[in-house]
């Protein structure tokens, strides 16, 4: 038992913090301590850096451009970019279905879509969700009929992240109507360019536009966009739904976003002097850093445990905890923050919707009433927590 | 002890309940809020005429002599509907401060005019380093022969868009935290060297940044005791908690309500949502929540007239606290229990859920309550 | 709307008080402020200085010694009881079988036991709850076959509050083993003296003897001892159970106690102060009175509408809410006092075993911890908190 | 970084379950209690055979060299047995003195001692008024020739029974709490003077109140500077509570397992009660608080030997205020889903129950390390 990180891995870390520190662009790091939303931009710019770095999917095998980085490794890259902050690798891509490319899709997939993710030549996003589907995921509605050589896909789909940029979606589709409702599922690589696909937003509570409803209307899908076999697709789903769940604890953006939270309540005022001072105020932080502490640990437990498995890209039941936690501490955050700001976290900045109008004092308060809103998300969506917890119950506990 | 309404107040709340019922549904307020001002001025001559405005006055000043129970009907209907018209701040605080500070000559020129609908009020007392403590004043009150001039910033002034007049605390004697040397002076919202800046906030519901740089008022439009003014601001800030707490309660109940209907009709894995055990018993928490809050709600009522400022403060301690953590829980279990589409702006729980977190951050909220209540001994203590 | 006590109330409040204050014995109220167990004959003194005054037993009707009070008056009777501290009537006389014998019973059942509950002359106890029951109390196996003049009775009967002390049980046994389990039902007075009645105690983990096991064997119980009907024993029980709720708010108890809190928080030093003065402690004793003050109006409010619909006994649904949040707070008070003894709450002061050893210093602490361990079953008894959110989501939500 | 155990020290895990499946199952464990004693010697002599007393002394002095890892081993597989023999107030506590404070001269006498299991230790510093706060002393030691005489009283003394030598300290110069004057006194049990009075804790443990009435110590007795004590004995504290966090460790994960256990065997309405959805996800409660729990006792593990005192000590905040709150949740939930069985002395559940408890008011309870660990400024400022 070795609790301290190796020399090696001291090394990596002060290796990547180093190439942060030079290659973060100033602006996009400005915007996520402010916590503020960024743009297609900034995305691509910064995905492109890492990308001739080598560093744009780390985790995935050396062939498709892989950095053959251990788990290890690999969290600390996480952690250090989370942490700077730098915005992660775009998911949908990166975590989701390039991993499923690599891992079920045929060679001329690999070939054709693999390179274009690294880069963020392809902008993607997930056609999962359907509306009235919720956490039973798979009693999706949306339909593919063969037609010669092509798929006629009909269908809706909802909560898609960042559809609005998106070059590219991956749906679950339902191509046997006749089977149990996870036998006829299958997985499609569909161009968001292509005719019959509209693609409306959903505003949220905090007045952003991060997900949308996208409409499918007789939109043809050439056969060869087909990944793995037809009516296998919720095999791959649920492959993908595994790999997803072992980033969300986000250690190191709650690491950044405390800071953040210590910083603004040393300014702020309450009884006449500086909030941070307050007992209950400081308990309350030290109480989420603890957590926070606790879960960092316990990430690195599911990592080393990852490590000797091999990585299989299947979770360890117990990484559950890393999401009820994770959320927990992210959502016990974005509280503190408003808090801090008292009746200043009131006004609605409308800076998203482009208004040119000087900020309400304070600027910095801004975002802290959207991101509380916001936030509620982070126990719904990727499975509930309370989906978290059957999941524990049936496959740890045994209940 | 009863807890029955008498007859005129089940009138009252019958009545407010069925006009907003009418013109004040989800789609219909969506409708008000897309208007330039976020308002109505329709639904407020309509409240005028039912009598809302007049209510918490004396029948001398021409109100209704309505009691901290009335008060809490209204406000309990105006929560359940999420209603944006200022009347809040033009009744409750501006209200307030002309019932408990202003002298009858004021009291007999503008109680009318509020009674009628036809004047609105503001409170500007927050700013920016003040947080929630109300002793907390940077701005100041210069004298100028029998009048003064005033210089200085509030913040979050609720219903400063609107307002007609503004009540302006500043700073006549002392240190920004003294207690003495606090004056309240009625400003005219288009007196020269008073800006504006008026915006949305976060729950729909509108205010404004204030600047005033040499505004002159003159000696009739001070405010009672010139160096004074904090125990009349104290008095209408536990007024003010007794009346957010009541409409913390319709937005609750609404909470409560929007999540049990969605729990009973929305279906998954073949059944309703309401049949999983783990989310009855959240929803069990909304309920036992709302129901306690009700109950403190009650005595902050009960103690909202009270003279016994000590007692009043920590009872209003108390009920901004309970409101505070029952809203908190709440609101973030009924968009849990929604899930996603609880999220969007197109469905009605997430506007109450903001409603509800917006009632925490006004007049103090839940930790800056229990920290006063401790420091006073508690409530029995 | 009336939100303070009338001036007839006040009057009443006030009576009750002086009678308290001159009429409860001083030993008696010092052995409850510091949260020790009352013996036999405290409860016999003074229960009997209430039957005296015609106070033993408020709530039933006047032609069985009742007070005529209304439930506003029950409940300022109790409250103030609690509050002085003085200890309530034993319930299972004066609220579980006493109103089932009013309520069900022949008059020569009411002849013969109502007077000497309200004296205390008979101490009773419950044989409901069996070995394995749990919060399914109808699947209770104690069996009572008729035999001529008598029943005959075996089984066993468990966590029997001061069966020690008992000269009569009241027991829910199976009188037809063919019927649904909630029909072969039927209520039996049993006297202690009865041979093969066999009391065994239940130590539990506060080290009290308050529950105990109750073995039945053979004994014959005559048949004029059946309350109301055979097999119809299960109405009675829910008759019973439902009045056992409606005191379980302990509002005036918990007030008491937060006295005792903040006395003793008051002489205990943290960090150089009195502990009362750490922002910590004294913000978690404020948030417990907040719910406390809540839940005494939550409590007048079920007692005005109960002296509405007059008191049928039945308690309202939402009744449980005392039960729940009662509970909750009896237990944070525990948890609070035994945080008030810190270091000094860890030993065990074996008063209660008859030792005559001086009691180590500080003797308050003693009942700290045992008393934090103890109130674990406020929570349990009487259909445990998840029971209660399941009563009120089905009878009050409709889920 | 590397969770796993060596190869030395799964055969110190193994063997030492093993031993105590063997020799310490409940119903062992209870005749154990009811022995006059309250321990068994016998297990005593069975630790000291494999080594347990020798472990984290350095390999020159006697010991085995064993870094805090293997002292969380130990300690956890004590904490799933509910061990009632002394150990930590011998080997953690006394040793950490030793360790920590003697001489050279004073190892070489006492390890080996304690080592072998011939010689029992206790630490007495918690006073009727210290509560948790180390550097409250009132005992006072005044100087006489070369030695010293000791007077006061000393509270909570675990292992204070048993123990054949007691670290006692006491104020050699300062006001009662000041950080500077405070000694470490090695004194005779039998010593004239000293009186104690030995008693069973809530969780089965002992402990003694002692007293000292002009209690003579040689010089040779002192530990370290006698005017700078309080720095060792945070450092013991400091190990003290990594040690208590790894036996909560085995405590909870009794608490869980037989919860577990419960909730598969025990039917109502026809099911096992871990049918029920609530039930599940309280078990999850318990199951996610041991495993958080289980990490922060890792990190206070990694951290028990670091000299950056600041650090250290705010590791050990964290960890013993996380340790209270899991093992709260933990111990509450286990009782609450075993009903009524849960309460009873018969019961294991209860035991682990009333030992967490025990732990949370050991070195600190919850309220106190979070307390403290804000004062520091955080965890990571």
């Amino acid at each position: 038992m070795e609790l301290r990180f190796t020399p090696e891995e001291l090394a990596f870390r002060d290796e990547v913090r180093a190439f942060f520190a030079e290659n973060v662009p100033d602006e996009t790091r400005a915007k996520m301590s402010e916590g503020e939303h960024l743009d297609k931009d900034d995305m691509v710019e910064w995905t492109r850096i890492l990308n001739d770095k080598g560093w744009a999917v780390p985790h995935w095998p050396e062939e498709y451009g892989g950095t053959g980085w251990d788990p290890m490794r690999q969290y600390i890259f996480l952690e250090e970019l989370q942490r700077y902050p730098a915005p992660s690798p775009l998911p949908f891509g990166v975590n989701m279905v390039g991993p499923v490319i690599y891992t079920f899709g045929n060679e001329e997939q690999k070939k054709r879509f693999l390179p274009r993710i690294a880069n963020l030549d392809d902008w993607w996003c997930q056609g999962f969700s359907e509306p009235g589907a919720g956490s039973d995921l798979a009693s999706l509605k949306t339909r593919a009929v063969r037609d010669g050589d092509h798929y006629i896909v009909n269908g809706q789909k909802t909560w898609t992240t960042l559809a609005q940029y998106a070059d590219w979606i991956f749906c679950l589709v339902r191509t046997d109507t006749e089977a149990k409702k996870q036998e006829g599922i299958s997985f499609l690589l569909i161009d968001m360019n292509t005719p019959g696909i509209e693609v409306r937003p959903i505003i949220t509570i905090d007045g952003g536009r991060e997900v949308n409803e996208v409409f499918l209307t007789d939109v043809k899908v050439p056969v060869e966009n087909l990944v793995g076999q037809e009516n296998k697709g919720w095999d791959y789903a649920k492959f993908l739904l595994g790999n997803e769940r072992t980033n969300i604890a986000r250690v190191g953006m709650s690491k950044q976003r405390i800071a953040r939270v210590r910083e603004l309540a040393a300014k702020e005022m309450s009884g006449g002097r500086p909030l941070i001072e307050d007992p209950r105020f400081r308990e309350k932080l030290s109480s989420i850093e603890i957590d926070l502490k606790a879960l960092e640990l316990t990430q690195l437990r599911v990592v080393a445990a990852d490590a000797k498995r091999g990585n299989t890209g299947r979770p360890d039941p117990a990484s559950s905890i890393l999401k009820i936690k994770g959320s927990e501490i992210q959502q016990g955050i974005t509280h503190l923050l408003m808090q801090v700001m008292g009746p200043h976290a009131l006004p609605y900045h409308e800076d998203i919707e482009g208004s040119n109008e000087p900020p309400i004092e304070p600027d910095y308060a801004g975002s802290a009433a959207p991101g509380y809103f916001n936030y509620r998300k982070v126990s719904i969506y990727g499975g509930s927590n309370e989906i978290q917890k059957n999941i524990i119950a049936k496959a740890v506990l045994g209940l | 002890m009863d807890f029955d309404l008498t007859e005129e107040q089940s009138i009252l709340k019958d009545s407010l309940d069925r006009l907003l019922a009418d013109k004040y549904d989800f789609e219909k307020r969506m409708k008000i809020m897309a208007q330039p001002d976020g308002w109505s001025g329709e639904m407020w001559n309509a409240y005028a005429e039912m009598g809302l405005m007049a209510l918490p006055f004396a029948e001398e000043d021409g109100g209704l002599g309505g009691s901290p129970v009335e008060t809490m009907i209204v406000m309990e209907a105006l929560g359940r509907a999420l209603v944006l018209e200022p009347y809040f701040a033009t009744v409750v605080l501006g209200g307030g401060v002309l019932r408990h500070g202003a002298s009858a000559e004021q009291r007999a020129e503008f109680v009318p005019l509020v009674a009628g609908g036809e004047l609105k009020l503001a409170l500007a007392h927050t700013e920016r380093n003040s947080r929630y403590d109300l002793n907390h004043v940077e701005t100041v009150a210069r004298r100028d022969g029998d009048g003064w001039v005033l210089s200085g910033q509030k913040s979050v002034v609720l219903g400063g868009d609107a307002a007609d007049h503004i009540f302006v605390t500043a700073r006549t004697a002392g240190d920004i935290r003294d207690m003495n040397g606090i004056g309240i002076f009625m400003v005219d919202a288009k007196a020269e060297g008073l800006a504006r800046r008026s915006y949305t906030n976060q729950d729909g519901t509108h205010a404004a940044e204030i600047s005033l740089d040499g505004v002159t008022v003159p000696a009739a439009s001070v405010i009672g005791d010139p160096g004074d003014g904090l125990s009349i601001i104290r008095r209408v800030a536990d007024e003010a908690i007794a009346a957010l707490s009541a409409e913390a309660i319709g937005v609750m109940e609404k909470l409560h309500a929007l999540t049990l209907e969605y729990l009973k009709v929305r279906k998954q894995f073949g059944v309703p949502i309401g049949a999983f055990q783990v989310l009855q018993h959240k929803a069990v928490d909304i309920f036992v929540a709302l129901e306690q809050a009700r109950s403190i709600t009650l005595y902050a009522t009960m103690m909202a007239d009270s003279d016994d400022e000590d007692e009043r403060s920590r009872a209003m301690n108390a009920a901004k606290a309970e409101i505070g953590r029952a809203g908190q829980l709440a609101g973030e279990n009924a968009i849990q229990l929604h899930g996603g589409v609880g999220m969007t702006m197109e469905y009605a729980v997430g506007h109450y859920f903001k409603r509800m977190t917006s009632i925490d951050l006004t007049f103090g909220d839940h930790d800056h309550h229990l920290r006063r209540l401790a420091e006073r001994g508690g409530l029995f203590g």
